[in-house]
């Protein structure tokens, strides 16, 4: 069955037990996020310590994949610098987008490396994505409104 | 009155493949676009070897053929809808066909566009006025009224939906003030059949216009548009078993006569200089450029097609598809049905959603078994929003469908519960 | 380098057929719609026996093949005119492309809908702004602008066209009040090439947008957008081998992004609620509905059979045509040719009158002969008063043709002047 | 030669001298129509007796099967009734428009049989019908402008 490919199960594990889910405060920048095809939609918010991220929440209302990818981003950003935490998005995009033939670095992606699979079904990329894309905008929110701090 | 469905799933070329290997392909997912019979590929393919040509312009042989192929096209779609041949404008799609009357009262209100169509008038509308909608539209009939709303300074009103799927009509906001009453035939995610006559008289008696979104039900009944007494329809070849990138805007005679141009260009003119432009008659003002041709044609072959089998046995073999899959989904614990239960003034879409398991993670499950359903709004976001979920799962039907591809549906639907451990 | 046109026109089922009688067919009318060889239909066809589904839409197999196969043609259609595939919107036809953006152009100007667009800006028009055209302009790329003035109060301002059937450069109405300029690449009638780098300058030069109609110039020679340094540009599957009722609107990556939508509807959409919608971006924001999408495969198969042969071989094969063309029209009496009579800044498109006789009666006596032309405007009609003729005939030629071909244009001309008597 | 069949010698006669050519003052209606396909025009001024078509004069600037429609019109219809004429038009344009299946009458059409052969060619119908179109109109509005006068 090729059903186990996409949901494996470490997706399956986190998706009943996501970390990082429930919002929490405080945080430095918030993040909606919605996929215009199935009206999924996330909240995420981060709090960044310096130049590290200090903590990530979210709540996401979507499929066991984009769950799951909430809560693996989760594990693999928190306590990373802001530098290190888009290289593994950036690692995870590719991958995710790669249909099936980018081969994942387990050292850099961790748990993720399980949605390979996702790849290999266009219509679930997105979904997959979803908190990643969240997660880049209020990074780049926080840091926006740091920069607007100190030229104030 | 029974209809033989082995013979006419031959007539699909699609439906003999297979997916997610070796599966054998079930396809219920007619709702967003249905499939072609050979029959409506062979007019497409023998029109396109034998007389293409553009039609309406030229003076050789191969452009009166092409020509008579394409009026022919028309007259047989419209007696189809029990139309006159000159009420039928060609346009992309259905999406188009609501565009073009959205943009046509903009275009009548923004003041001489309307001279020289005698009774373009009937067409302005101006601040204030206010355009009835329901809530259970599909986006093609809900965003052009938004954005016709921002062009002119009307307003947007709409009838609620009950829990049962129904429209509540207790929430009728008619007003004199109303221009124009638009709404589906049938809904696309709940199958509900809404009350056309009703809201003819209710539209009638304000002196508004109707526009029917008939994309969910002239491809699955029997539709008379004008019995209906409807003033505009559209309608969609790609759900009819016809080509993508043609569909049908019907417009009652007198009014298309009096409605200003949508998209201008060769084609749809009297009189061109520099200085300005008059316009042909309808159905030509209304089809600029060269045209979907050979999907025309293509259409027309899909209409032959559904004729030959009969609009009422095609409603009755997808109705009895519908109780099966209603009867079928309720029997399983935490699935709920979205819409009417009963197959009374109902059609072929089935949306439900599955308690524990999302619409998505349903959606895989089932694709992995080879059943195509769809998942998500299917283009009807604020209908999914009043029931409270992002996303269902809609099995659709059409006539090649089985009783045995609703039991694929049933089956792949436990598993799903199965699969994710909610059973 | 050169073409093998006898091992081409064996791809070409349709001109085997005979027409009047038992004539082989002489198509010299690809100018109005070309026809499609044999790789362009089983490419459509096979996608529709396979992949055929809704895209964008869908979750299962089908959807997701039927995706690719879209978004591939996307892809290589985008790479043969030398754009990005972000920047190609599929539209029915060419003249749908320039309502489009003349719509847009109202609609940004119509305050709230630009909201959410940053630049939008760069599209709002008033009363009082000009819009330049050219006098050789097809109907199809006049007529939207002139609906466009009556909407906004903007003027319509033209390039006159000079004796030689060249544009006349020092008629130029271009001022800073310009919003755009749009002109054809190639003129149908006359068969002159514009210069459009110069064109581009003046426009440039006072902040004005540029869009070109390539109807007739990418289905006929090499053509680059992105080098041509336009804002727009518009073209039609039908003229270059592939299927009616698909056409590309080609827009610089950053316009599109801040352009308004025209249709709208369902797939274009990044969030509905029933009090209002925001976008998606492009090319999806004016993509509304279900899209063409076998129609798009099969335009896709025509780029890859042109680019093939390709286009440079293309177009000297259809001017080594047009050289005999003008030589042997030309060495009749009374006949004369509008429009450059040298094939330098020119493509195959040969319009003449004869001297005594009208155009529809040259065109009988070819018609009869099997030679089909075109008689008439040709959806340029201000370019026909401009010459002093209500109607011409125009011959125009494709990939397929053959000098043999152009023989019997020539004869038939000379036959139509005995048959009338005028010889 | 199927050519022969849409122009019979008597078209080509009528077009080579053409019958009622030219405008001629004073009329009592004139209708000014065109063809959107080909940019023909045609001008025509109808006189009217009484209730007689007294005489028909036009400029036609189209090919030559609207030229010699627009001559035998003139002869067929002056001298005869209003009614009359408007029967002879219906008569022209069944034939016209029937596809090559309607067996026209002699009596009523006169030379205005010869267009049968125009009839198998449907781009040229309106070609055929180009001065009939005029004719009608002219007798619509001088028809008008009689019960304008009537009513005044
Ligand atoms: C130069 C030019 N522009 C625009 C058009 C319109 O193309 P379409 O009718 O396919 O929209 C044509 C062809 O008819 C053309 O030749
Ligand atoms: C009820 C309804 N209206 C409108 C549409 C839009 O049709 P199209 O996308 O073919 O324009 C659809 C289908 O998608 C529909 O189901």
């Amino acid at each position: 069955m090729q059903l186990e490919q996409m949901y494996q199960e470490i997706i399956l594990d986190h998706y009943r037990t996501p970390h990082g889910a429930g919002l929490r405060e405080p945080y430095d920048a918030e993040s909606m996020q919605i996929n215009p095809t199935c009206g999924d939609e996330i909240t995420l918010r981060v709090k960044l310590d310096g130049d590290t991220v200090a903590e990530v929440s979210h709540e996401t209302l979507g499929c066991s994949i984009s769950q799951a990818s909430a809560s693996v981003l989760t594990d693999l950003v928190v306590g990373r610098s802001v530098e290190d935490s888009l290289r593994i998005l950036g690692a995870f995009q590719e991958m995710a987008q790669g249909r099936g033939k980018v081969e994942p670095d387990e050292d850099v992606l961790g748990d993720g490396v399980a949605f390979a699979g996702v790849a290999k079904y266009p219509a679930r990329v997105k979904c997959a994505l979803l908190g990643w894309m969240a997660f880049k905008d209020a990074v780049i929110r926080s840091e926006r409104s740091d920069s607007q701090e100190a030229t104030a | 009155m029974s209809l033989d469905v082995t013979k006419i799933r031959g007539d699909f070329p699609i439906l003999a493949r297979t997916v997610r290997g070796g599966r054998p392909l079930v396809y219920l997912d007619s709702g967003a676009t249905a499939q072609r019979p050979r029959q409506v590929l062979d007019a497409e393919r023998s029109f396109l070897e034998q007389h293409n040509a553009a039609v309406h312009r030229g003076a050789h042989q191969l452009a009166e053929e092409a020509t008579d192929a394409y009026e022919s096209a028309r007259a047989r779609i419209a007696a189809f809808v029990g139309a006159d041949p000159g009420e039928v404008v060609f346009t992309k799609n259905a999406t188009e066909g609501i565009n073009l009357v959205a943009y046509a009262l903009s275009n009548a209100s923004s003041g001489c566009n309307a001279a020289g169509f005698p009774g373009a008038e009937r067409f302005e509308i101006a601040a204030g006025d206010e355009i009835v909608v329901t809530g259970l539209e599909h986006h093609a009939n809900l965003v052009p009224w938004q954005e016709l709303c921002r062009r002119t300074g009307a307003v947007l009103k709409w009838f609620e939906v009950g829990e049962d799927g129904r429209l509540d009509l207790d929430s009728d906001p008619i007003t004199p003030r109303t221009k124009i009453v638009a709404f589906a035939h049938q809904s696309n995610v709940l199958g509900t059949v809404l009350p056309v006559e009703e809201l003819v008289r209710r539209a009638r008696a304000v002196g508004a216009l109707v526009l029917l979104d008939a994309c969910q039900s002239v491809p699955h009944m029997p539709v008379n548009l004008t019995e209906l007494g409807v003033d505009f329809a559209v309608f969609s070849g790609h759900k009819m078993l016809g080509p993508s990138g043609v569909g049908v805007l019907y417009g009652r005679a007198e009014l298309l006569a009096a409605m200003p141009p949508f998209l201008t260009g060769g084609s749809m003119i009297e009189m061109v200089r520099m200085e300005g432009s008059t316009y042909a008659p309808p159905p030509q003002r209304f089809e600029a450029g060269v045209p979907m041709t050979s999907q025309a044609v293509g259409l027309a072959a899909a209409v032959d097609y559904l004729g030959e089998i009969g609009m009422d046995v095609v409603h009755a073999h997808e109705l009895e598809l519908t109780a099966l899959a209603i009867e079928g989904l309720s029997a399983i614990p935490g699935v709920r049905i979205l819409g009417p239960t009963t197959t009374e003034d109902r059609g072929g879409a089935v949306a439900f959603v599955v308690d524990g398991v999302h619409a998505h993670d349903v959606g895989q499950v089932l694709d992995d078994r080879g059943v195509a359903i769809r998942v998500g709004h299917h283009c009807a976001w604020p209908l999914h929003r009043r029931f409270g979920v992002a996303a269902t799962v809609r099995a659709s039907f059409h006539v090649y469908n089985t009783p045995d591809e609703v039991t694929a549906l049933v089956q792949g639907v436990q598993a799903a519960r199965e699969f994710f451990g909610v059973s």
